[in-house]
């Protein structure tokens, strides 16, 4: 196998882990610290995706420099959502965190619905891109890294990630409302009894979470089309994310975005056919024989 | 308050079966570097009331859990009515006998108090399987069920949901679904906690008169001394994890090492 | 710790039971009388249809609440159950030759009940959550050889079309379609489904029935009573497999061409939604849930284009509100406290 | 017209024919059509026309990702309609009016209920439309149960037909997708020191079949071109950069692909991100895939390769010799300021079919034509299309296949790159004649003639 496209295909593996990590992310920590089980997390990666095609087409006229593109899609959109989930996380989410499991995960099914809805009414039915004017990932263009050319852009994308990651982790190692959450995560009873207002906290985490989602969605937006599918695909990758990480577990959904961010790349440049199977399988067989995920047992940041 | 110690008339070796129903070998557990039993061997009859004490971290709720199955040894053996049960899933030991009684009364919350011991009737006889036949309708399940309802005298409560239940009430129901699966042997862990002083005694009368009246022997954990001492015919002290005294009531009240670590240290 | 759903202990000791058995009875017969005539009363082809595409998911949502009402576990892939049922009906027409309608019948409730077998015996392990999401992704497996077409059984995405079946050697299948689903095909629904609910009205009432509450309620009890729970709990997949084998299968006739689609998860979501909105705590929540979903998204696609935000709210409201209870409970209850009401006022 | 009738069935049996056991593909579609016009010759004045207006239903995709289709569909009907009633409707006596759209997204289950509700209540003329393969292949047997007329106006699924052939209420006015895939293989034909070609279709029926016809059709017409890789990315597809860096590693002499809609666009601008196009030499890209596409990719569209598919849908193509289609192009961008893509030219076919079969029909039975009739009416009979004359097969379509490349030379009034330099390949050539099924026939392909 030449190395090249041994190089290409890696490359691509950790865009395409990348884009797992912000899609699921938010998912884990909203469960392993608040207890409820956000099968609509992924609905709000095509909200980002919808927010920022519409946002970028409509700064054609005022600036087409790249960073201020990069700026509105890394900045300004996630800001815009955190303040929307802040909002949703007192009205529409508030009494899910009492209900089991069970019924947070039907009760959110309904959620899928109605954004789904929402954006169709926005934004219409059919698919929408961002104008080639004021598309970051063209102006960009390409780089060369260890002797492949690959796209500057989705490079940013990868390193944004990481920058994502390692903020999170110092989040809950050094600041107050980290320590906080990693004990709610550990029992969520006794941090309340504890006197700590305990909603302030949730909505914060809820809020980053569902941001996080966003910014994935809107940095995916420029190399690819804003579709109604988008939010089905990311339900199903990004809940195998987390079983396979871990549930709750930071560190696990690092590690899955990974693995299956290079299973998908692999597969599709060698066995296409068999894909889509492979994440299935993978989460089936992570269930059966290590329910609790590869770091599901420790705690968020362990 | 019935009289103190007519317990005590039966001897601590009644004359019934010479073979033990129960016999452990050196049982030991650990919890990583934690040993919370360390090489107990211990004999229990079948018409036999064993008391067991000891302070808190003692080994008392794991023994009980390895003698159920809940736990796994990590050494020994436990031998039940003949046959080695080391290794053997918890739902057999039940079917063999070996029945335990929870500190928490675990009963089924939706089902009715009737349906919660016909429920241990049922699989006691082993008819979990049966598809074609109505409970209500199956006659002798249905008697054996409302007679030991009577034995339990819970006849009051046969059609409420255990939800409504007083605690005392559902203690009884536990003790009386363990029943139900005609043991040779009960564990009980802590019969009467959660229930008013003035109803132990009641409680542990309708225990004791019950295994008394079908022949089977009895293992339970208390903190309660005065019950112990009661309703013992033998009472087994452990500490550390170790057995410290293994005799009749009088002698181990008043055995000087019980008196050291568990009467003024434990309790 | 189980999943707290409670039961219906609608049925009370001694002789209270006649009286209510017989109400019930007399109300459940005049209904099936009315539903039997129903076509010829009304040579209405549109409605006999939409009943004949709602007794079929009724089925379904019965044999989906064996496992979530009475055992306490949410599967969400139970759709690979209903599609089984269609694909074992198509391809065995296709491939087998054969035609009878009772033959056809059985052999899905097989083919779904050894499906039922695998990813039981797969899944029964786990609890809650991760019962849910492993079922999903057994399920997408068999979705994904659906689409890929894998032995050249499924045709893919544009699926397979199916003729009539005929019935114990009647050529029925020459009748003219509108005769053949109102003369015929929705009797053999009506009486499946009234087959499958005074079946399963006994078996949830047996003894194994009620283990099957005792492993719902309190697992420890139950394994300290003696049950082999990780068995039982297989079987109750079992059985929901194959009476959601039986509703897929019937329903293949009824749309006359199969797709992959029903195998997807989003079809399980469906077959879910139905069983809790009629009321997963109660024995004919499912019916109702079928009947109430179907006329909800039909009245929904006739007046919005917005029809999956309706689904959705109606979704979200139910859990949130009326949980096990459903739309049957609920009115249940309704009825009950005004009957209260009306006897000591 | 008599010669069709006569044709000898061909009934030899193949391995694509399925259910229907009867091996013969008969003309039973168009032999009934025909019997049933032979009634007593049309007098003059036109009686018994009714007067409520032809009542049409659309079956179209408004939300999931072929909506695309579906709101391009819904826009040249209503232009059309609006066309047709503005002088006097049907034959100049009967306006059309569109009395409801519903949502192909509902699934077979609730667009099969919706048919029998129409069926019953008896107040639609006609349904028309639809956008999936699948859907046509599960809504057109049970319209025809219901005796309800059916035009089908977009899915180019080649088994439609085959199997059913006894339906007589559907008539299918697009062509199947044997056009693309058989035209493809015509210009490969045509093109010189092509080896190797890797083939990217979408992961699902329609993908597949063109895959199919496509190579079995280079194998029967002797190219020796190698298919070095065949590729299926999922439908919907959001990520392509894994095909793209391995297509590009290999870099074939030709791209061949059927993506379609939002699918296709993203492709090749990920495609183009990736140096895909300067790694093969031709590109055949027969997603129907026309404006739309060029508006999304505007300068960046690479220069080696061919769009196009089954039929001239192309805005500019025969745009200055073609009338009725520059009026079509001018009035399409003037109402919705973007040219018309595939999705509007196969529902204009169908509006030309309609209003060809009613004016076919009166004229020989003198009266409105029942339900039956229309459809019969409807086969074999040929209407203009931008491509010249668009025929009909008994109830299927043929249409010829059409390519062309990328040029900025165009007078039409977009800022983005249109076709140009077009390829025609006549039905004849990309087609199974009458009767034969369709693999048979491509199995079998003799190298063009000429």
């Amino acid at each position: 196998m030449p190395i090249e496209s041994l190089m290409v295909n890696t490359f691509n593996g950790l865009y395409f882990a990348a884009l797992l990590f912000f899609a699921s992310v938010g998912l884990t920590l909203v469960f392993g610290i608040l207890n409820l089980l956000n099968m609509a997390h992924a609905a709000f990666y095509g909200l980002g995706a919808y927010v920022a095609v519409w946002t970028l087409n409509n700064m054609g006229d005022i600036t087409t420099s790249t960073v201020v593109l990069l700026a509105v899609l890394v900045l300004v959109i996630p800001l815009v959502v955190f303040v929307l989930s802040a909002v949703l996380d007192k009205t529409v989410f508030a009494p899910l965190y009492e209900i089991e499991p069970v019924y947070q995960l039907l009760a959110t099914f309904g959620v899928i619905l109605m954004l789904d809805d929402v954006i169709k009414f926005i934004w219409g039915a059919s698919p929408i891109t961002v104008d080639g004017a004021v598309d970051p990932s063209r102006q960009l263009g390409t780089l060369d890294l260890l002797g492949i050319s690959v796209s500057a852009y989705r490079s940013v994308v990868i390193l944004i990630a990481i920058a994502c990651a390692v903020g999170l982790y110092l989040m809950f190692v050094k600041t107050k409302l980290g320590k906080i959450s990693q004990a709610m995560s550990e029992d969520y009873e006794m941090v309340q009894m504890l006197g700590i207002n305990v909603n302030r906290v949730r909505i914060m985490i809820f809020s980053i979470s569902v941001a996080i989602a966003a910014l994935g969605g809107a940095l995916f937006v420029p190399f690819a089309t804003a579709t109604p599918a988008v939010t089905l695909e990311y339900v199903l990758l990004s809940f195998a994310v987390i079983v396979i990480g871990g549930l709750g577990s930071l560190k696990g959904v690092v590690v899955a975005a990974l693995v299956i961010g290079m299973v998908r790349s692999f597969g599709i440049a060698y066995y296409p056919a068999l894909e889509l199977a492979i994440v299935f399988g993978l989460m089936a067989v992570v269930i059966i024989f290590k329910p609790e995920g590869l770091f599901g047992d420790e705690g968020v940041v362990e | 308050m019935s009289t103190q110690n007519t317990r005590n008339t039966a001897s601590a070796r009644s004359s019934g079966s010479a073979e033990p129903i129960l016999r452990t070998e050196n049982v030991r557990k650990e919890f990583g570097s934690l040993v919370a039993v360390d090489g107990v061997s211990l004999e229990f009859y079948d018409d036999e009331i064993v008391g067991i004490i000891g302070p808190n971290g003692a080994g008392k709720t794991t023994f009980t859990n390895l003698l159920s199955g809940a736990l796994s040894l990590t050494d020994g053996t436990i031998v039940f009515d003949g046959d080695d049960i080391s290794d053997l899933r918890r739902y057999k030991r039940v079917r063999r006998g070996l029945v335990r009684s929870f500190q928490i009364p675990q009963i089924y919350d939706e089902l009715t108090v009737f349906e919660n011991v016909q429920a241990s009737v049922l699989s006691r006889k082993g008819e979990n399987n049966r598809l074609f036949t109505l409970t209500h309708r199956d006659s002798d399940s249905v008697e054996e069920t409302e007679r030991l309802l009577e034995m339990f005298n819970l006849e009051a409560h046969a059609d409420e949901h255990t939800e409504h239940l007083p605690h005392g009430v559902r203690k009884i129901l536990d003790v009386a679904m363990s029943f139900a699966l005609r043991p040779k042997l009960m564990v009980l862990d802590e019969p009467t906690s959660g229930v008013g002083s003035r109803e132990k005694n009641a409680v542990m009368e309708t225990i004791t008169d019950a295994a008394v009246e079908r022949n089977i022997g009895l293992i339970f954990i208390e903190h309660d001394m005065e019950l112990i001492r009661t309703y013992s015919d033998r009472i087994v002290a452990l500490h550390e994890g170790r057995v410290l005294a293994d005799d009749d009531p009088a002698a181990v009240m008043n055995s000087e090492e019980v008196n050291q670590f568990i009467l003024e240290g434990g309790v | 710790m189980s999943t707290r759903l409670p039961t219906f202990g609608d049925v009370k000791a001694g002789e209270i039971k006649g009286v209510l058995l017989d109400k019930r009875l007399l109300a459940g017969s005049a209904l099936f009388v009315f539903l039997a005539l129903y076509p010829a009363l009304t040579m209405n082809a549109y409605h006999t249809r939409l009943l004949a595409w709602i007794m079929c998911f009724a089925i379904a949502a019965l044999g989906f609440n064996i496992v979530l009402g009475y055992t306490g576990l949410l599967s969400f892939g139970h759709a690979a159950f209903f599609g089984a049922g269609m694909y074992t009906v198509v391809i065995a027409m296709e491939r087998a030759g054969i035609t009878d309608l009772v033959v056809l019948l059985v052999l899905a409730m097989i083919v779904a009940g050894v499906v039922g077998a695998i990813i039981g015996a797969l899944s029964v392990k786990t609890h809650e959550i991760y019962f849910a999401l492993l079922t999903l992704a057994l399920a997408q497996l068999l979705f994904v050889l659906a689409t890929r077409d894998v032995g050249g059984l499924t045709r893919g995405t544009d699926g397979i079309g199916l003729t009539r079946p005929d019935f114990l050697g009647l050529p029925v299948s020459e009748v003219p379609a509108q005769f053949y689903l109102m003369g015929f095909y929705y009797h053999v629904i009506l009486v499946c489904l009234t087959a499958t609910i005074l079946l399963l009205w006994v078996v949830l009432r047996s003894p194994f029935g009620l283990t099957l509450k005792m492993i719902r309620e309190n697992e420890t009890r139950a394994e300290m009573s003696g049950v082999p729970i990780l068995r039982y709990r297989l079987y109750s997949m079992i059985l929901s497999a194959m009476i959601v084998g039986l509703g897929g299968a019937l329903y293949a006739v009824v749309v006359g061409h199969i797709t992959p689609e029903y195998l997807d998860w989003t079809m399980s979501g469906e077959i879910v939604f139905m069983a809790l909105l009629g009321g997963i705590g109660t024995f004919l929540g499912p019916v109702v849930g079928a009947g109430g979903f179907i006329l909800l998204q039909e009245l929904a696609l006739s007046v919005t284009t917005y029809w999956h935000f309706t689904m959705g709210l109606v979704l979200f409201v139910v859990v949130l509100t009326l949980r096990e209870k459903g739309i049957w409970g609920g009115a249940k209850e309704l009825l009950e406290r005004l009957d209260e009401r009306r006897d000591n006022s | 017209m008599n010669t069709q009738l006569m044709n000898e069935n061909n009934s030899h049996v193949s391995r694509r024919n399925f259910l229907k056991g009867s091996a013969a593909v008969t003309t039973v579609g168009s032999l009934a059509g025909c019997v049933l016009l032979e009634g007593d010759f049309g007098t003059e004045e036109i009686d018994g026309i009714p007067d409520e207006p032809f009542r049409i239903v659309q079956l179209l995709f408004e939300s999931g990702p072929p909506a695309f289709y579906g709101e391009e569909a819904r826009n040249a009907s209503e232009m059309l309609v609006e066309q047709i009633n503005d002088d006097g409707g049907l034959i100049g006596e009967r306006e059309i009016e569109v009395v409801d759209r519903l949502d192909e997204d509902a699934g077979p289950d609730s667009l099969i209920s919706d048919v029998q509700a129409m069926a019953q209540e008896g107040e639609v003329d006609m349904i028309m439309g639809i956008v999936s393969s699948a859907h046509s292949l599960a809504v057109a047997p049970a319209a025809d149960d219901q005796q309800l007329p059916f035009l089908v106006t977009m899915p180019g699924t080649y088994q439609l037909f085959e199997e059913n052939p006894e339906m007589d209420h559907v008539v299918r006015t697009a062509g199947t997708n044997a056009a693309g895939a058989v035209g493809a293989v015509r210009m490969v034909e045509q093109m010189d020191d092509v080896e190797t070609v890797i083939t990217v279709d979408p992961d699902y029926a329609w993908g597949h079949d063109h895959q199919e016809m496509f190579t079995a059709g280079l194998d029967a017409v002797g190219a020796d071109v190698e298919v070095v890789e065949s590729r299926y990315p999922e439908l919907g597809e959001t990520d392509y950069s894994a095909h793209v860096s391995a297509i590009a590693d290999e870099s074939p002499d030709l791209l061949f692909s059927s993506l379609w809609g939002g699918d296709i666009s993203t492709f090749v601008s990920q495609g183009v991100a990736g140096g895909l196009f300067e790694a093969v030499d031709e590109a055949l890209l027969i997603g129907d895939t026309g404006a739309p596409l060029l508006d999304s990719l505007g300068a960046d569209m690479p220069e080696n390769v061919w769009l196009g598919g089954r039929g001239g849908y192309q805005p500019n193509y025969r745009y200055d010799e073609d009338e009725a289609h520059r009026e079509f192009v001018d009035e399409y961008y003037e109402r919705y300021d973007q040219l018309p893509g595939w999705g509007a030219y196969h529902e204009w076919m169908g509006f030309e079919a309609l209003q060809e079969g009613v004016e076919r029909a009166v004229q020989i039975i003198g009266d409105w034509p029942t339900g039956e009739q229309l459809m019969a009416s409807m086969n074999n009979i040929a209407f203009e299309a931008p491509h010249g004359q668009h025929t009909m097969h008994g109830p299927q379509a043929v249409a010829p296949a059409v390519f062309g490349r990328p040029t900025d030379d165009h007078d039409l009034p977009v800022d983005h790159p249109l076709l140009g330099e077009f390829e025609f390949i006549e039905a004849a050539e990309v087609n199974p004649p009458e009767g034969v099924l369709t693999m048979d026939w491509v199995d079998e392909i003799e190298p063009m003639t000429g």
